[in-house]
């Protein structure tokens, strides 16, 4: 129990200081909330009376406490630009980037594990070479190229989805998850492939190893040697992935978001920055790292499991 | 005579993965009979562990060739389907490999990989294995098998990991066991017990066992006939008393000079 | 100056880590080593024979601090050298044998290329091997090559110390001879202190000039080989040389 | 490496045929293109494909293949030098904390961790505005951002090696920590850090693409290949061709490295 | 899978899907709201006590009449009997003084509605009545009437609009959507759709899909590529965006401060090059910063004051000293592509006469805080629009002394004329003087004027009844089905 204490202890210092560092980048940028809440209309006289209002003049660390107060009192604050409680548009958003990424994620691994294993039982032969070279190509296009492509093919072509026309999934779960097929793959495609290639290798170079030779002695099929004694060993380089590419697909999916109009996190991250209008901004980050931590404890705490050599400290 | 077990005629290993293709087994021949103890010594390097793979049929790469005839049970092991092959290995023929660091699983349980072959062979359920399992940790003399069972490689010791390895090959009590350096590892007192252990399940089981060993004194204790290799080639091959007594081959010779002996350094000098 | 002890190991004491299923469960240790004290004379050959399990890679492991221990451990020297009992795991495995064993010589320094080739060419011709290994990939070669690889890295050096542990185990006896002649030479030749582990009666008998007999993480007996073989105290060391057939 | 190795070796081959290509186009795009990239013909707007404009014209009529050949460069330029950065640093970052863990690889990888979650835009934004914007300052911003997700890679592959007997010989030879972890250890997570590689090349090409909606960057009328891309998108039914070329490059230029670093690889 | 444009059919009710290029990130309030996105879309919930009509009148609201008296000073207004508001409670003199005052305020730092500090008192003479005062005459002051009359009771005007206009407000999901019904106790004639979502498609760049595919049934502002793209599915309207687009220069910095570096930049632009360019052609030309709109004020001949020639702005720049040409940079907002584009042209056209134009590219925020606030800046390309149909709304900011005259333009004579035009009472006099500003203002080259921007409306064909106004709006209410 200490460890896992230890662990979340430190997890809440990072997001302190990350949470500390974004309000500091603001301070640094050009342009402040006052100046998009009033565009143009703004005169001198009204931006400041604003700024003394949203308590804006006081020294950056004033701010910061107030706001970390606020925050651990469970009060993310109010937007500057959307007037609205900051909890509420999290609570909005978050289902839909949660739920993308875990179909990327599952989409990856439906994908990349089976093509993986075979491509690599049928090291060097015809399949294997066809996927090989798919493979490559397939980790070559851009995420966004490929939703474009996507969205062309699969949406204009034949008809199998509505470009934009994201369903909210308070409106209906089934078309919710419907449309976000295609974009989830779109966001899982490239990385797929990229954990094919290195499950391949990782299973290529665990198949030459002496452990290998000594469970077919036994009378295991390849079959079963892959799955029962290769796939554990071979999966240690790749859970590392797998976790990185989770954590990725939280924190990136701002692009593939943007293809196909999928009004998630990224979205709301990147007008927010744009607006500055920090209570949002720092809620969102707050969010996407605490995912990300969390993805991160997890998968350390998974390779202590799948390889008893490392100790999880 | 009993009856015979396996026949391997013209066995030949060609490697391709380096520049110029190199044979590092040429013409093997060896038959073995069932309940028969046979020994292959040879200098390191010279084709030994090769040949012992080949024979459990588990040199399949692509960049090797082999060549000849492996009959083992009248089928035979180099051109038989995969799923044949299969059925006689870890049932009827267990192999103890050489490097026991390597050769075993680094991120399965003991447990696990000792009572696999069991899994793959039998129909017995999950608490008789264990039984069986500890049952045979403990004849290879590992002092706590109940604690063995859950450990991992590599909390083991080298002649831990080694008497691990032979109880895992030995579990279904095959026809034929091939032992690659059984024993190097082991301390002699172990050393002792396994051999004892070995004589013991080829009276019992008749089991035919081919012995690889580089230690002609052991080998001289275990088998009835011994094949000396040399640079690919089975340089002689006989019972081992004529080969003990009556070496024709310089090499064997040399082998049985080299053997170390205990002669006190006071009579030495003397 | 030349008796002085190349080592002195006073009270070690061993502890591993036992595996646990979750993160969350208490850590608990086994003692692996209990009380070990010894010390090692310059020059000498010193032999650790025991039955398998009974802590001797361990000792070796701590000598080289490469494992948590408690207790103390003098080492009289700069650079003690190993040859581990897993040979493969040894060598690194994205490396050509030509790289390993010029590596140590280029750590150290002051030699050419040529002249760290040829270094190499002399080793690999005094363990025996042919050069065409050179090429070669560790996974490629038989376990007795790779031992062999093991040793001449280790005697690349010139080490002071050299613990090796089972060096000779995967060999056949005549390299194995041509071997434990190699190293009696190279111990003469420099002052070579080697701390010899072998559960080889015989081999340790030729090889050494003190034995230390290990159980279960204790030093059992130690002393002069010819002492300990032939006027041995423990029952122990009665029962091991019984067994290998010194003792009849 | 001999010739009859490298002959055998089709991935070698393929990868330095078409990376050679590649480069050479770039190379060439540096001192000469058919038409100046920026120079608009409204009568051209459009055009299709012809032996005038061999990749036809865009929405300005200017020379797509123009644009393309000089765009190749700066994205080169761009995805390379983040590449090189968060490449660089992930290896220093993942190998330090990977091998000596401890208390600096909590803190390290606690940094590593505020970076990933710290969104790159507003990295990008931070260094344009203490900086001035600029190619080069997008490449520092980007880079940096990239850092994490090779540092966390290299770190595990270091941590799998590190207990490794090799590692500890290497030791007693006495092999420098630096040593250790560069030459010894880092050819063994090769083959994880290659791949790593080609997938962070292709996000570099689209994150300073990405870069370009904030007007940080490379600034119109220079071209880039992700720029073109996103503009494309646009014109996908009437100009198919536009989105295309770029998305064309893109490919051949990591698949070229991808297929020669493989090749490298298992010589 | 996802959902199909099909599905709508089988509702009885109904609906449209509009998109919009950027969401509200806004207050609702219509007084605090200040991007024209937000502005368009809030003028389908809210109305003043006059509307403006889309041939560019006003017509009564909320009131059923007014009067002016005393040459523009006392503004008398009848309000309409029974105009509920929509969360149905009657419109009271109470809510329309409120409502003014609210925007009259100055204890916040200058009133919401700029020209509210001229009004010097609301009064409410009785329930039916109320007398706007002003402190000085201005005859163009009933067009800022035009501010939306919300009720005294709402609490929450920035998240929660209540208004009186024909459609009222439901939900909104930021970035996702803004959703609004049809108000069935408006008081004119009611909108024919009863569900409208306004959809946000913050990616320029797939509008084309989105369309096509179903997911929205109109988008106002597509580009010309985008327009030329679509398939006979939809109507593609054409309109103007009422804006002035042009490079603005700063006034204030070298070498901008030299009118013959201005006159001569002009000489080397050719706006129509640019339409063609960039819009197919389509746009309006302009001289100066007024738009067709405005008809009685606008003045087509002032395009011809710098036909392009790269001589005569050679000779300018040699004569204010710069012989081979100097450097500068435009800045441009990046989230609105057709400046972008402009400015690309803008950059080959200046390389004729041998000055180096470099783009650089800005967020829209710092576009604010940088190039409109701090006015630190040399050029930018943008639009300007107006606020209300008045002259003085585009006008005014060249005032020396206007706030947001951002372009630091600074001229005596411009200043005369722009007082008097707001002084006069007689509407050809105002004319007159209006049109001298914006005389002045093309001689003197003070920005180098391009082109009001054409707009193009996508509508489905099922649809039909779109409207373009000259205010920068979308009026959601005369939309109807095609069926209807
Ligand atoms: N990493 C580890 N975790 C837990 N226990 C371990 C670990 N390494 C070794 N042990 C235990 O420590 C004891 C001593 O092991 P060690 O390897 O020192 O034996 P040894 O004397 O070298 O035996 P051998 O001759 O068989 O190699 C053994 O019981 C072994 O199980
Ligand atoms: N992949 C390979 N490519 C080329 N040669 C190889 C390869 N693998 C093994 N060899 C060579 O095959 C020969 C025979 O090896 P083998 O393992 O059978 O020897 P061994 O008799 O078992 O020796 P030891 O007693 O040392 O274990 C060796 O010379 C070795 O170098
Ligand atoms: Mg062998
Ligand atoms: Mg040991």
């Amino acid at each position: 129990m200490r460890y896992a204490g230890k662990k979340i202890l430190t997890m809440c210092v990072t997001l302190f200081a990350v949470t500390l560092f974004v309000f500091l980048a603001f301070h640094m940028i050009s342009g402040d909330p006052v100046t998009s809440m009033l565009g143009t209309q703004a005169t001198p006289e009204r931006a400041e009376a604003l700024r003394e209002e949203l308590g804006l003049n006081d020294p950056v660390l004033v701010q910061y406490g107030r706001w970390a107060a606020g925050f651990l009192k469970g009060d993310m604050g109010t937007s500057y630009s959307y007037r609205m409680p900051v909890s509420e548009m999290i609570l909005d958003k978050l289902p839909v980037t949660i739920t993308m990424t875990l179909m990327a994620f599952a989409w990856m691994i439906l994908i990349s594990i089976p093509v993986g294993l075979y491509a690599a039982k049928h090291e060097g032969g015809m399949t294997d070479r066809i996927i090989t070279v798919v493979n490559q190509i397939i980790m070559a296009v851009p995420p966004f190229f490929a939703g474009i492509l996507i969205t062309f093919v699969f949406g204009m072509i034949f008809r199998l989805f509505t470009p934009g026309g994201y369903v909210s999934y308070q409106i209906n779960i089934g078309k919710f998850v419907g449309y976000l097929f295609f974009p989830s793959l779109a966001i899982a495609l490239p990385k797929a492939a990229m954990a094919v290639k290195l499950l391949r290798s990782s299973v290529i170079s665990e198949m030459k190893l002496d452990y290998v030779r000594t469970a077919y002695s036994r009378g295991n099929s390849k079959r079963s040697v892959l799955y029962r004694h290769v796939l554990k060993n071979a999966m240690i380089p790749v859970i590392t992935f797998l976790g990185m590419a989770l954590s990725d697909m939280i924190a990136g999916s701002i692009i593939i978001e943007q293809v196909f109009g999928i009004p998630g996190l990224g979205r709301i991250l990147l007008t927010s920055i744009s607006n500055r209008d920090y209570p949002v901004v720092m809620a969102v980050i707050v969010c996407i790292a605490a995912l990300v931590l969390v993805v991160n404890m997890v998968v350390d705490v998974i390779y202590g499991l799948v390889d008893p050599r490392i100790s999880v400290e | 005579m009993s009856k015979e077990m396996i026949r391997v005629t013209d066995l030949n290993i060609e490697f391709f993965d380096h520049e110029r293709p190199e044979t590092v087994v040429y013409d093997f021949d060896l038959t073995l009979h069932e309940g028969e103890i046979v020994g292959l010594v040879g200098e390191s390097g010279s084709g030994k562990s090769m040949s012992a793979l080949a024979i459990a049929g588990l040199l399949s790469r692509k960049d090797m060739k082999k060549r000849g005839e492996i009959l083992f049970e009248g089928v035979n092991l180099l051109d038989c389907d995969r799923k044949t092959l299969r059925k006689f290995q870890g049932n009827e023929i267990g192999m103890i490999f050489q490097e026991p660091m390597t050769s075993l699983n680094p991120v399965k349980k003991i447990g696990w990989q000792v009572e696999e072959a069991l899994r793959l062979h039998t129909e017995l359920s999950k608490e008789e294995r264990k039984k069986r399992a500890i049952e045979m940790l403990e004849k290879v003399e590992l002092h706590n098998p109940q604690q063995v069972y859950e450990q991992y490689p590599h909390e083991l010791s080298g002649g831990m990991r080694q008497r691990v390895m032979i109880a895992a090959a030995m579990i279904c009590d095959p026809k034929l066991l091939i032992a690659d350096e059984p024993t190097t590892a082991l301390d002699v007192t172990i050393q002792e017990q396994i051999v004892a252990l070995l004589k013991r399940i080829n009276r019992e089981k008749k089991t035919a066992i081919l012995f690889i060993s580089h230690d002609l004194s052991l080998v001289r204790q275990l088998c009835e006939r011994v094949l000396v290799m040399r640079r690919g080639y089975v340089v002689e091959s006989g019972p081992v008393d004529e080969i003990f007594y009556h070496p024709k081959e310089e090499y064997t010779k040399k082998l049985i000079a080299a053997i170390p002996r205990v002669i006190r350094k006071t009579e030495k000098d003397s | 100056m030349m008796t002085e002890n190349i080592l002195e190991v006073t009270d070690l004491q061993v502890f591993y880590p036992v595996s646990r299923k979750t993160p969350f469960e208490k850590k608990k240790s086994i003692q692996v080593l209990k009380d070990v004290s010894f010390a090692m004379k310059r020059g000498e050959v010193l032999g650790l024979v025991g039955e398998s399990g009974s802590g001797k890679t361990t000792l070796a492991r701590s000598i080289l601090q490469m494992i948590p221990y408690e207790g103390t451990i003098i080492r009289n020297t700069e650079q003690p050298q190993m040859v581990f009992q897993d040979p493969y795991g040894s060598l690194n495995p994205s490396k050509r044998i030509a790289w390993i064993l010029e590596e140590p010589l280029r750590l150290k320094g002051g030699l050419s290329k040529e002249e760290r080739v040829l270094k190499v060419k002399t080793m690999l011709e005094r363990v025996g091997l042919e050069e065409k290994i050179l090429e070669h990939y560790p996974r490629e070669l038989s376990g007795g090559q790779r031992q062999r690889i093991a040793i001449a890295a280790a005697l690349m050096l010139e080490p002071e110390l050299l613990i090796a542990d089972e060096p000779v185990s995967a060999l056949d006896v005549t390299i194995q001879a041509q071997i434990l002649a190699l190293l009696k030479e190279i111990q003469k030749e420099m002052n070579l202190s080697i701390l010899f582990i072998s559960h080889d009666l015989r081999v340790v008998y030729e090889m050494c000039d003190h034995v230390l007999i290990m159980q279960q993480g204790q030093i059992r007996e130690s002393g002069d080989v010819e002492e300990v073989y032939f006027h041995h105290k423990d029952p122990y060391t009665g029962r091991l040389l019984k067994a290998a057939g010194i003792l009849v | 490496m001999n010739w009859k190795k490298i002959r055998k070796n089709k991935n070698f081959i393929a990868g330095s045929i078409l990376t050679g290509i590649m480069l050479f186009m770039i190379l060439m795009g540096c001192f000469y293109t058919p038409y100046n990239p920026n120079t608009m013909d409204p009568s051209a707007k459009f055009a299709g494909i012809s032996v005038k404009h061999l990749m036809g014209c865009d929405n300005f009529g200017r020379d797509i293949f123009s644009r393309v050949l000089s765009g190749s460069r700066t994205t080169l330029i761009v995805a390379a030098g983040t590449v090189l950065i968060g490449v660089t640093f992930g290896i220093l970052i993942g190998a330090l904390t990977g091998y000596y863990g401890g208390i600096l690889d909590e803190v390290l990888m606690r940094i590593n961790d505020a970076v990933f979650a710290f969104p790159s835009i507003l990295l990008a934004l931070l260094f344009i505005s203490l900086l001035g914007s600029g190619k080069y300052h997008v490449i520092i911003a980007l880079g940096i951002a990239f850092v994490p997700s090779f540092a966390r890679i290299v770190r595990s592959e270091f941590i799998r090696n590190k207990n490794m007997d090799y590692v500890k010989s290497a030791k007693l030879q006495g092999a420098g920590d630096f040593r250790i972890m560069f030459v010894h250890i880092l050819p063994n997570t090769m083959t994880v850090l290659l791949s790593a590689i080609m997938i962070g090349f292709n996000n570099a090409v689209l994150a300073e693409a990405g870069m370009s909606f904030l007007g940080i960057g490379v600034q119109p009328p220079d071209a880039s290949l992700g720029r073109m891309l996103s503009e494309a998108q646009s014109f996908l039914f009437s100009v198919p061709m536009y989105a295309l070329f770029p998305g064309l490059t893109i490919i051949l230029l990591v698949l070229g490295f991808g297929l020669l670093s493989d090749g490298l690889k298992n010589e | 899978l996802g959902g199909c444009a099909g599905d709508k059919e089988g509702e009885s009710s109904s609906q449209i899907t509009i998109g919009i290029p950027q969401d509200l990130e806004d207050s609702l309030d219509p007084h605090k709201a200040v991007a024209a996105g937000t502005k368009e879309v809030l003028f389908n919930l809210f109305e003043g006590l006059v509307k403006p009509t889309s041939d560019g009148d006003l017509i009564p609201a909320v009131a059923s009449a007014y009067e002016e008296s005393e040459g523009g000073k006392v503004y008398t207004f009848t309000l309409r009997d029974g105009v509920k508001f929509h969360d149905g409670s009657l419109v009271t003199a109470e809510d329309v003084k409120f409502s003014l005052d609210k925007c009259a305020d100055t204890s916040n730092g200058g009133p919401l509605v700029p020209a509210f500090s001229n009004i010097e008192s609301v009064t409410i003479a009785d329930d039916h009545t109320v007398v706007v005062t002003l402190q000085e005459a201005d005859t163009e002051f009933l067009a800022y009437m035009t501010t939306a009359i919300i009720p005294k009771a709402n609490e929450n005007p920035d998240t929660n609009p209540i208004g009186t206009g024909p459609y009222k407000y439901v939900s909104r999901s930021p970035q996702e959507n803004f959703v609004v019904e049809r108000f069935d106790d408006y008081w004119g004639e009611k909108a024919n759709i009863e569900n409208v979502t306004f959809k946000i498609c913050a990616n320029a760049d797939s509008i084309v899909m989105n369309l096509e595919g179903g997911s929205i049934d109109m988008f106002a502002r597509v580009t010309a590529t985008q327009a030329a793209e679509l398939s006979d599915k939809f109507d593609v309207l054409e309109g103007t965006m009422n804006l002035v687009q042009a490079l603005y220069l700063n006034n204030a910095v070298a070498p901008f401060d030299d009118v013959r570096v201005r006159q001569a930049l002009s000489y080397a632009v050719n706006p129509q090059e640019i339409m063609d360019i960039i819009s197919d052609g389509k746009g309006t030309e302009l001289g100066s910063s007024m738009f067709p709109a405005f008809g009685k004020y606008y003045m087509e001949e002032l395009n011809d004051t710098y036909q392009q020639n790269f001589d005569k702005a050679k000779e300018l720049l040699a004569e204010a000293g710069y012989p081979d040409g100097f450097s500068f940079t435009i800045t441009v907002p990046s989230n609105y592509q057709p400046h972008i584009d402009t400015a690309q042209v803008l950059v080959e056209q200046f390389a004729n006469i041998g000055v180096t134009a470099n783009i650089q590219l800005v967020e829209w925020d710092s576009w604010l805080s940088d190039v409109y606030t701090d006015r630190n800046f040399e050029s930018t390309v943008v639009g300007v629009d107006a606020s209300s149909l008045t002259g003085a709304a585009l006008l005014q900011r060249f005032t020396s002394t206007a706030s947001n005259n951002f372009i630091n333009y600074n001229n005596a004579d411009y200043d005369t004329a722009f007082a008097n035009a707001l002084t006069s009472t007689d509407d050809a006099e105002k004319t007159k003087y209006y049109k001298e500003c914006e005389t002045i203002l093309a001689t003197d080259a003070a920005n180098v004027y391009i082109q009001d921007l054409p707009e193009f409306v996508a509508l489905n064909k099922n649809y039909t009844g779109y409207e373009f106004y000259p205010l920068y709006v979308q009026d959601i209410a005369k939309l109807k089905l095609v069926s209807q």
